[in-house]
Formats: structure tokens, C-alpha cells, sequence
């Protein structure tokens, strides 16, 4: 297992301006899903990846169309990363018509299956098969697509992370498994319940899979470390573990306040807040502040728009409640 | 006055300070007091060695429950949402209800697993189910599925007391509602359904959720001069029979109201033992009101096109007294 | 005359050809043609990359089915003993059957678990339930278990074609079973129950090893002067209550036969729709013969007596044609 | 990790003359099952630990009354190394009236609760959850009880073996996990669906648990090593994974003639039978040919007169099939 080093090779800094304007897109996002929930707008739950931008869009940076993603209930950033407009997302948790999933999957369920990005799932764990036999399917169809599962710290210790591993390493199949350790399952500090002191990249030599830890907060280094895991996946070389490093700025889900954090740690983790890496990186690479706010200008003004679309957006279709159990649209059940 | 949520606690809390073997285990049920906030209090009052936070391993959970139920202790374990039963079904469905019977009785497995069930929240597909029909299918469990605050506390010590594996459906519907507290020492048996209503039209049949939602159906429809018993089986299994056939022996008439899905609803075993035991008994078409035959939307409007509704139970009722 | 058990793989066989994207995973399932030998010749037929060897792991193997399903594949997984689907319990509840309609119709699923079930062979309580009502439970899952071997072939065509999730259950009790080989072509749809014997007294309702129990039943009944309709349901989803009230309207009888315990029994929901909606066409209760409450013991002679067998069928049908 | 080399220390020949005795119980019970079954008395499956006996009497030989063990459906062993008779098994295995589950169980759930022996598990690593359950019930109850779990190579790659070492390891209980690798799961040579060359033993270091190599065919080697696993958990020092490398002599089950075993391999592993191991050792600890015979016919006499007992004894009570669901004795489902 080898410590990435933040490396900014092979990056450009357009590149890297539009990679900080997704993140930009993804935070706005957040924020405007945070406060209409709070003003009744958004019901159910949400849980916000806020804080861990940049390992979705460095992801993504690093795949190609055609990639396969999975993702969680925390999954925001990923539908975003993949291609989902801010209004779909919006619209979805809105309980709206042009929601991503009609209003029929919500927060935990954002889906941009025409790019790639198959599902957020909300059962720990769950979707780690799934991008398996993706992969899989990959490699029986002989295209060179990867597949790449986003998970959390504690879903590292659910029978099915451990299935997962091992069948693709048996196979050598082209998955990623990209763990977000942000410090803590729910409430419950990761290591008080883990026998690993990095839950994901610890493990994975056990079942002969290469690991790396990444700077979560560094798109760029994230970025890397997802390239080279993917070339290795392409070349035949088999799955990779990596385990990025980061941490959520809000609680839980929208009912926790998060009041189990030591004091202090919220504010150390804002000043590594991945927004504020890539400005600095971008600054290095001779990006103006000008540029910068200007990239972060049109996110806001997408999301802005994006609020307004989905507010003003019909409610779910009363009659897609009975849509969509099977493959011919419909729900029928008997003869 | 208290709540259904608080009076989860206090079920619990009741028993552990009755019986030093009672132990609970689960998810962020420690400190933080559950991601419902049932289990707050117990970790302060009884501390880190009878009040467990576990990892996210659900199998690991109940099936470290049942070896600790085998060997002296009387666990309870938490799963968070019921649809994360799935995630330790062996144990629910092969390992704990079977594990008597196939060794002959050489042992007891005096266990309960509790979990937060039901819709109407608007948590999507994963995080709403009604699953206490798949509990059912398993002969070796024991359900419970209370409706009330007293019934929570009542059915809990039955729970933590029996000698058997139960199953604790806590409808999250149900959380915030509010009723009367239980009386010291409050126990209510299991297989012994509350006839929270009488009327003579018709008998309507409900659980959990259903059973305020069926009491609601009977008020709008007495205003409308029908007259409706309520029975509220409170558990599943053992399932308390001799009343619904008494009620339906005076009403003639039967209306399930179920959350879980019409197709291996909990309610069609109601229908099926009056059908076999109760034919003579009836006037007209026994009716089941239950979850529509589709996964559970998240968007409340359409989550209220699938699930049971005060609306549908009257309708139904009135067609069918119209019979 | 070919076997039950020949006709899984001869199936499965017939897809394959048809169809490159058709790819077989599971335990034990490839040179070795599984326990059941009911995938033999599929290996040397189609090679390793086609028909996959897996490690124990349940999970991984119906999920990674689903992914692979997702992404372009038809595969068909095999869980060895249909008691295991408990293991793997998630994905049958919660994901494959869900995907769909959460994602507002984004992707399509389309996948086999094929997995044998039922007793009947001494295998004790975790080898030998008949689950298919763990099934039923599920909304959006699709649900078949042929009584013969041209049906194996027939509904397994349907299955893998089929563009939704299925579950094929095969039961363990038939597999040495014998019956005419399914044409060339041959394709059985689903939601088509077959009327195999015509009655006039009562209607008798089998799915899978209680098919040929109903038949044997139906022949001594006859030879009693009892005319029975025997109706194989052949899928439980999509069901087939039109055949059932057809039948029903001519006989007025029902008894529907079920290897799955009585409580959460499949038999409750055919039940249940024909009090419903053919009430009036009864002239008798209607009787469930089917699996007792308990978990399935060992030894034969105790299984016999907690499994629908053809003394108990007689035996219900006589007490009712003489109610 | 470290390999365990054969010693005899500690073992007094008299002693390891008893553990020759019961693997010859054993030997013979599995014999006869294999007969009784041939000749359609027995029914329903058997799954034969002919050639592993030294693990479960080397394991319990180590432990103490009132240490529990889980075992699987290949459990025979470990039934009569916790005290089970030969005859209570066969009678099981026949359907008889005097078995230990009364019939309701049969060969793959052998049982004998009495002495701490808490079942046989069909379902494949099932049983792990519970032997961390009952090692954690000793510890809530201040005993110095240990618990051990017995399993195959191929439970190694379901999740619940995973959850198990995670949360035993977390909560340092003591608890032994006991893998009897015989280099197959069923009909697959278990390295060709395993990431890991030593299933068990190269996994539990991921957890933090200690992991021993031992010769599954040497009885003593298997008690010694077991004696320290176990004196680690009574001192409070967590749960132990051992990887005994063993051998069945006998297929899958009953009806797995093993044609795909390479020529040779089993006529190898015999040479190492472990009871030709253990009477080596009782030989070199000066035990004469006459006593080590005495021992053997001592245990071919007690399992002759088992199958007769068993053969004679009345078939299983017709009423037993609706007894024992609940604790109160009955099956009643309703009021
Ligand atoms: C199988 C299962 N168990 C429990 C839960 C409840 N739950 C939802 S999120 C969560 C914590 C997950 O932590 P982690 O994997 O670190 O992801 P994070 O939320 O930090 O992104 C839990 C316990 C669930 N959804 N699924
Ligand atoms: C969950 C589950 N999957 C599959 C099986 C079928 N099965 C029974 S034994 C076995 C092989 C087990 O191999 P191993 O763990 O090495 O034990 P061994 O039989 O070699 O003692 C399999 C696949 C099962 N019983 N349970
Ligand atoms: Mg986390
Ligand atoms: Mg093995």
C-alpha cells in the first residue's frame, strides 16, 4: 500500500478550474437541498456530501463515458459527478415530475443511468455486487469499461464488502472500490467499531487487492490515484481499494446535528475543505481569482437556476405510482 | 400523555432493571440513543456493559444475539430500519426459529429483535416496508406489532420475558403519536387481539399503523350510520383467531386494513382461516385494504396512492355494506 | 421421457444457444454440473466463460448478477438450495425488485435466480423449505416452479427472456420425476395456469410438487365418484386467479394445496382473491392443505406428517364435497 | 503468524491414548454411517469427517466442561469429541426415537447442548455470529467460558465470517475460530475461488487477530495449539483464528464419489491419517502395540454395539413433529 502524494501531474489548470466548478455545483447543491429542507420543501431524509466533492469529481475526472458508477444514500456528488443536473436532483428530492426518478427514488436513490452512474443505494453495502458484475459484464461483452463502487467507512464491515473483494479478486475483474472514510458511521466514531485503523485500504492486502490511501479533499490527488487504479483495471490487472481520507461538513442526515464531534475537528476539516485545495492548486497553476470566482459564479447561478426550475416543476405524476415494476412500464400482477 | 418513541425506551428499561440479563446491542443505539432516539436513556442509566453500539453488521448482530440468547442472556437486538431484516434473514429465517425444534429442544433462544417498520415517511423503497408479512412465513417466530404507547411497554415485557424468539415491529409512523402511559408493571400477552371498537355492520381488522387509521375510517363511518368493531391483533403470531371469528360472528362482514403488499400480505391468513372456519359466518366478500403490489415511492402524494389511507378503508367499507 | 432435473439444464442449454448474453454463475455448478446435476453439459458445452464457479458467497453472487444484468448480460444464478436465498435475502427483497421503479425506469433487470426447493428428501429444517412465499412477499419480482420437465424447459425459456427479475424455483422432490421433453421451441408464458384434469366438484389448485399429489388425489377421488379440476399454477407471479375462478364457477369448491407452511402461505393470497372477488360462486369453505407451522423435521416419517401428502388432499376434498 | 511444529509437551501418554480412542469412535461412527446409509438406513445426506477427526478431539481436549462449540452440518466429529454417544448420533442419523434431536434433526444438525456442544449448522459460516454471541454472553456473565467455531475453507468467503472476526475482534471476546481446511468447498478446489492461500489464517491479521497454522491431522499439535488460543482468550486478550490443514476421506457428501480429487491425493493424505499419526506418537511415548489395539477395539466394540442399539430402537414418534417449536414444549400458532 503506498501513501499518495498530491501531485498535480498531467493536470491542467483548465481542467482543473471545470473540476472545481462541478464541486462548486455539488456544495451549491447541498446547501440549497439543506435549506429546503428546512423549509419544508424537501421531505423523507437526505444525507449531504458536502465536504466530499472531490472524490466524486476526481473519480469521474479519471474515467472515461461509459464508466459504471454505484453509489449510496450519500450520493449527491456522485449523480452530479456523472452528469446529473442540479435541477434533476433537486427536482427528485422536491418530490417533483421532472425529478431524475419521476419523485419515485428521492434523495437516496439519485440515478443518471444514461452515463453510467447506476444507482444510489441505501442499504449498506449493497451495490458493492452490483458494480462486481458490472465489471464483469464488462469483461464478458470485452469492452474496456471499469466500474467503480463509492462507499463509506462503515460499510467496510458488512458481509458483503468482504463477498465483493474476494470474488473480484478471484476474477480479476475491473472495479474499483472507493471508500469515502469521513471519520464516522452515522454517529459512531469508525474506529470505536472497526478492528482496522483504515477500514477499506487495511483490508484489502488480505485478499491480494492492491490499496492506496488518498487525500479525499485533494480532487487532484484523488484524481491520480483513480487514474492509475483504472489502468490497471483496463490492462487486466484487477480490482484496486482506495480509500480517500475525507469528512462531511453536515451531520448524518438531515435530523442530526452532529453534536458527537470532538470540538474543533469540524473547523480543522474546513480549512482542508476541498473547494478551498483545489483554489489554492489553481492559484499555483496560475489560475486568476477572477477565473476562479467566476467558475464558482456560474455554479451558484446554475444551482440558483436550478432551485427555481425545480420549484416551479409539476408534482410527481399520480399515476406513476403505478409505473415502472416492470420492464413493459406497467404494474401488473395477476391474470 | 407520552409517546410510542418513548415508550420504547421505557419498555426496555423496564425490563433491564427487572433482569440482569437483558442486553441490548445495535447501531448507534448507545450514547447517541438510536437514529429514532427509542433507546434514549438506557445507555446513561445502564451503561456500556448492558447497552451495545455495534458495527454496521447486521448478520453479526442478530446472530451474536442469538449465541448470547443460547447461553444465558436475554439480548435485544436492534435493526435499524425492518428492511435490513433482509441483511440477516438466515438468521431470522433458518438459524433462530428453527434451531429448538431441530435440536429437539435442547435449547431456547429467548431473544428479540426489534426494528422500526412501515411507510409513510417518505423514505423511499428501502426504508419504508411493511416486512411483517415476511416474518410471517417463518413458523418459530414469535411478532409483535403494537399501535399504542401502552401497548409498546405492555408488549416489550411479553417480549423480553418470553422464553421465545419474538420479532418487534415499531411502526416509525407511529413514533411521534402520543396515549395514555403504561401502568407499573403493565404486560400485555401476546395472542390476545384489543376490540378497541363495537359496532354490528362490520368487523375491521388492523395492526400497528393500520389500527389508528382504522379507528379514524370508523368514526367517519358512523357518521354515515355504520357501525364497525376494531380489532387490533397486536401480534402476528401467535395470532389471536377465536376474536376476529367472535367479531365476525356478530358483523357478518370483513375488512383487513394491512400496510405490507396485498400479494403475501399478513392479512390474506386472516381471510384464509375465515374462510375455512368462518364461511357460514359470513354475508358478503371478505375485503382486504393493503399495500399496493409495488415497490414503496418516496414522494408522499404517491406513497398515499399505495399504501392503506383513511379514504380507502371507508370506501371499501361502504361498498361492501352495501353488498 | 426425459428427467426434471435433465430439463433444467436442457433449458438452459436452449437460451444459451439462442442468446450469447445468457452467462450461468454459482456454487459447484460447472465441470462439476452442480449438486443436482442439473447443469450438466453446460461447462463442456459453453466453456468457463460462460458458466462461473463461484466461492460461497451469496451475496456477491446474485448481486454481481444484478449488475451484470444492468450492464447488457442475461445471467442465471444458482443458489444452491433454495433455503440460502435467506443469505442472500437483500437482493431478492430489496434490490433487484426495486431498482427499477426507484430510478423511475432508468435500468431494467433482467436476470434468473434459479434455485431448488422443497422437501420431501429427509434433508432436515435448512435444506428442505419451500420458500416460494418468501417470494410472493416481494413486489416486483416474478415468480415460477413447473410440475413437469416440458414446463421446466418451458417456463425457463420465458424466464431468461423475460426482461424482469425471476425467481425459478425447481423442486428438489421432482427432480427424479419423468414427463414427455418440451418440443423444440417450446415456450411456456407466464400468468397461464394449466387446467390439467376437469371436474365438476371441486377445484383443486397445486403448484409444483403438489401437482402431481393433486393428480394422484383427483384419481382416487374419481375412483370415490368426486370429479376434481386440477389446476397448476405453474407461476406464482404473475398469477393466474382468472384460471382459478373459472375453475371455480363450475365446481364452487376450492382447495388450494401448498408445500409452504399454512401461515404466510401462498395459498392464503389465492384464498383471499377468490373471497374477494368469487364469493358468490362458493358453496363450501375453502380448505388450505398445506405446510404445518412447524420447521420441517428430519426424519421421514415426521416430514410426512407436517407436508401436504395425498391422504390429507383426499381426505380435506371428501370432508368438503360433503359439507 | 507462526507455524505450529508438532510437540508433544504437556501430553502424558495416557492422555493422548484417550484421544486415540475417540477418533477411533469417530472413525467408526462415520464408517458406519457410511454403511448404514449404503444399505437405505439411513436417509436423507451425510457429510463424513472420516480423516478430520484430530481436529475436534485435539480442540477439545484442550478446552474445558463448559466451553461451547458450533459446528456444521460435517459436525459428527465434533458431536462425540463434546461428549455425544455413537449410538444417540447413528440413532439421529436413522430416524430413530432415541437420537439426539429425536429425529428431528438428522446428520447435518448433531447436537449435545448438555455439554456445551450448541448444535450443527447447515447453512455455511451461519454459525460464526453465534460463537461470538456465546463468547460474549461469558464475558457479560463473568465466566471464563470460551467459545469455539468450527468451519470449513469455503466458509471463508461468505459475509457472516467476516462480520464475525470484525465484531469478535472489536470486542476482544474470546472466542476461537477453528477453520478445518481440507482444500475443498464441496467439489471446488478452494484456491480457485479464494483470494487468499490460507483461507483463514491469511485473513485474520486484517483484523488484528492472532492466526496459527497447525497440522489438522496431529491431534496433540492441534490441542497445543488450541490450549494457547484458549489461554489467550480466558486472559482477555481476544479471539484466535486457527487454520488446521486436514483431509476428508470420504466425498462431499453421500452422493460425491470426489472424481475430481488428482490421482494420488487422497492415498497421500492417508499416509497421514491422523490416526496412524497419533498412534506414531503414543509408540514413541513408549505405548505398546497391545494397548494401542486395546483402544482401537475398545471403540470398534462401543460403535458395533451403538449401530445395534440404534438399529434396535424404536423409529421417531410421530407426535414429536409438532413439539419443540416453542420453549413451552408445543407448536400452537394461535388463540
Ligand atoms: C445494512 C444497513 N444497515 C444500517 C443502515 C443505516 N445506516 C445508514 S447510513 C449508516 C452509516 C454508514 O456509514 P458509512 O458507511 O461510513 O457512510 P457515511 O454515511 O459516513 O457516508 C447506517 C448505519 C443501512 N442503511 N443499511
Ligand atoms: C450459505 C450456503 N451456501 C451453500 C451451501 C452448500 N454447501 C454445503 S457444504 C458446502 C461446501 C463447504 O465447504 P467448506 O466450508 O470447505 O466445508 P467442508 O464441506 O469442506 O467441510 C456448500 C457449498 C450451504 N450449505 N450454505
Ligand atoms: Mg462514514
Ligand atoms: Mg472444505
Amino acid at each position: 500500500m503506498t501513501d499518495a502524494t498530491t501531485t498535480t501531474t498531467g493536470t491542467d489548470a483548465a481542467k482543473l478550474l471545470r473540476r472545481h466548478e462541478t464541486m462548486a455545483v455539488i456544495r451549491r447543491t447541498e446547501k440549497a437541498a439543506h435549506d429546503l429542507f428546512m423549509s419544508g420543501l424537501v421531505k423523507g431524509t437526505t444525507h449531504l456530501a458536502a465536504g466530499q466533492e472531490a472524490v466524486a469529481v476526481g473519480a469521474r475526472g479519471a474515467l472515461r463515458d461509459g464508466d459504471y458508477a454505484f453509489a449510496t444514500y450519500r450520493g449527491h456528488h456522485h449523480a452530479i459527478a456523472w452528469g446529473a443536473t442540479a435541477e434533476e436532483c433537486l427536482a427528485e428530492l422536491m418530490s417533483k415530475a421532472t425529478g431524475s426518478c419521476k419523485g419515485k427514488g428521492g434523495s437516496m436513490h439519485l440515478t443518471k443511468a444514461a452515463s453510467g452512474m447506476l444507482g444510489s443505494y441505501a442499504i449498506v453495502g449493497a451495490h458493492l455486487p452490483m458494480a462486481v458484475g458490472a465489471a464483469w459484464s464488462a469483461r464478458l461483452r470485452a469492452t474496456d469499461q471499469v466500474a467503480v463502487a463509492f462507499f463509506g467507512d462503515g460499510a467496510t464491515n458488512i458481509g458483503a464488502f468482504h463477498e465483493s473483494l474476494n470474488l473480484a479478486a478471484v476474477w480479476k475483474l475491473p472495479v474499483l472500490f472507493v471508500c469515502e472514510n469521513n471519520l464516522y458511521m452515522e454517529y459512531t466514531p469508525i474506529g470505536t467499531v472497526t478492528a482496522a485503523a483504515n477500514p477499506a485500504a487495511d483490508r484489502a492486502p488480505s485478499y491480494g487487492i492492491p490499496a492506496e490511501l488518498v487525500d479525499g479533499n485533494d480532487v487532484v490527488a484523488v484524481e491520480d490515484a483513480v487514474a492509475r487504479a483504472a489502468e490497471r483495471a483496463r490492462a487486466g490487472d484487477g480490482p484496486t481499494v482506495l480509500e480517500a481520507r475525507t469528512y462531511r461538513h453536515y451531520g448524518h442526515s438531515r435530523t442530526d446535528p452532529a453534536s458527537y464531534r470532538p470540538e474543533g475537528e469540524l473547523e480543522r476539516w474546513l480549512e482542508r475543505d476541498p473547494l478551498t485545495v483545489s483554489a489554492n492548486q489553481l492559484r499555483a497553476l496560475g489560475t486568476s481569482d477572477d477565473d476562479i470566482r467566476a467558475a464558482e459564479e456560474s455554479a451558484a447561478a446554475t444551482v440558483e437556476a436550478a432551485v427555481d426550475a425545480a420549484k416551479a416543476a409539476p408534482g410527481a405524476d399520480l399515476a406513476e405510482a403505478f409505473t415502472d415494476v416492470w420492464a413493459d412500464g406497467g404494474a401488473e400482477w395477476r391474470t | 400523555m407520552t409517546t410510542y418513541r418513548e415508550s420504547v425506551a421505557e419498555g426496555i428499561a423496564r425490563e433491564m432493571r427487572r433482569d440482569d440479563t437483558v442486553v441490548c446491542l445495535g447501531e448507534d443505539i448507545g450514547a447517541a440513543g438510536g437514529v429514532f432516539k427509542t433507546t434514549v436513556g438506557l445507555f446513561d442509566e445502564f451503561g456500556p456493559e448492558r447497552v451495545w453500539d455495534t458495527p454496521i453488521s447486521e448478520q453479526a448482530i442478530v446472530g451474536a444475539a442469538m449465541g448470547a440468547a443460547m447461553t444465558g442472556m436475554r439480548p435485544v437486538a436492534e435493526i435499524m430500519f425492518s428492511d435490513f431484516l433482509a441483511c440477516c434473514w438466515d438468521y431470522l429465517a433458518n438459524e433462530i426459529p428453527k434451531v429448538r425444534y431441530m435440536t429437539g429442544g435442547q435449547v431456547t433462544v429467548p431473544l428479540v429483535v426489534r426494528t422500526a417498520n412501515g411507510g409513510g415517511l417518505g423514505f423511499g423503497a428501502q426504508h419504508s416496508q411493511s416486512v411483517e408479512n415476511w416474518a410471517l412465513t417463518v413458523p418459530g417466530l414469535k411478532i409483535a406489532a403494537p399501535s399504542t404507547p401502552a401497548d409498546v411497554v405492555g408488549l416489550m415485557a411479553t417480549a423480553i420475558r418470553s422464553d421465545d424468539p419474538v420479532v418487534f415491529f415499531e411502526h416509525k409512523g407511529l413514533f411521534a403519536s402520543k396515549g395514555a402511559p403504561a401502568p407499573d408493571g403493565h404486560v400485555v400477552p401476546f395472542g390476545q387481539a384489543a376490540l378497541l371498537r363495537e359496532g354490528t355492520d362490520v368487523t375491521i381488522v388492523g395492526l400497528a399503523s393500520t389500527v389508528p387509521l382504522a379507528l379514524t375510517a370508523a368514526d367517519r363511518l358512523a357518521e354515515q350510520g355504520v357501525q364497525a368493531d376494531v380489532v387490533d391483533l397486536r401480534t402476528l403470531l401467535p395470532l389471536d383467531v377465536s376474536s376476529v371469528l367472535r367479531s365476525v360472528e356478530r358483523t357478518s362482514r370483513l375488512v383487513v386494513v394491512e400496510e405490507n403488499p396485498y400479494q403475501g400480505g399478513w392479512g390474506a391468513t386472516v381471510v384464509s382461516v375465515v374462510a375455512e372456519e368462518g364461511f357460514a359466518l359470513l354475508d358478503a366478500p371478505m375485503r382486504r385494504v393493503a399495500g399496493a403490489n409495488v415497490p414503496l415511492p418516496f414522494a408522499d402524494a404517491l406513497e398515499d396512492q399505495v399504501i392503506p389511507t383513511v379514504d380507502k378503508v371507508v370506501d371499501t367499507v361502504k361498498a361492501l355494506v352495501d353488498y
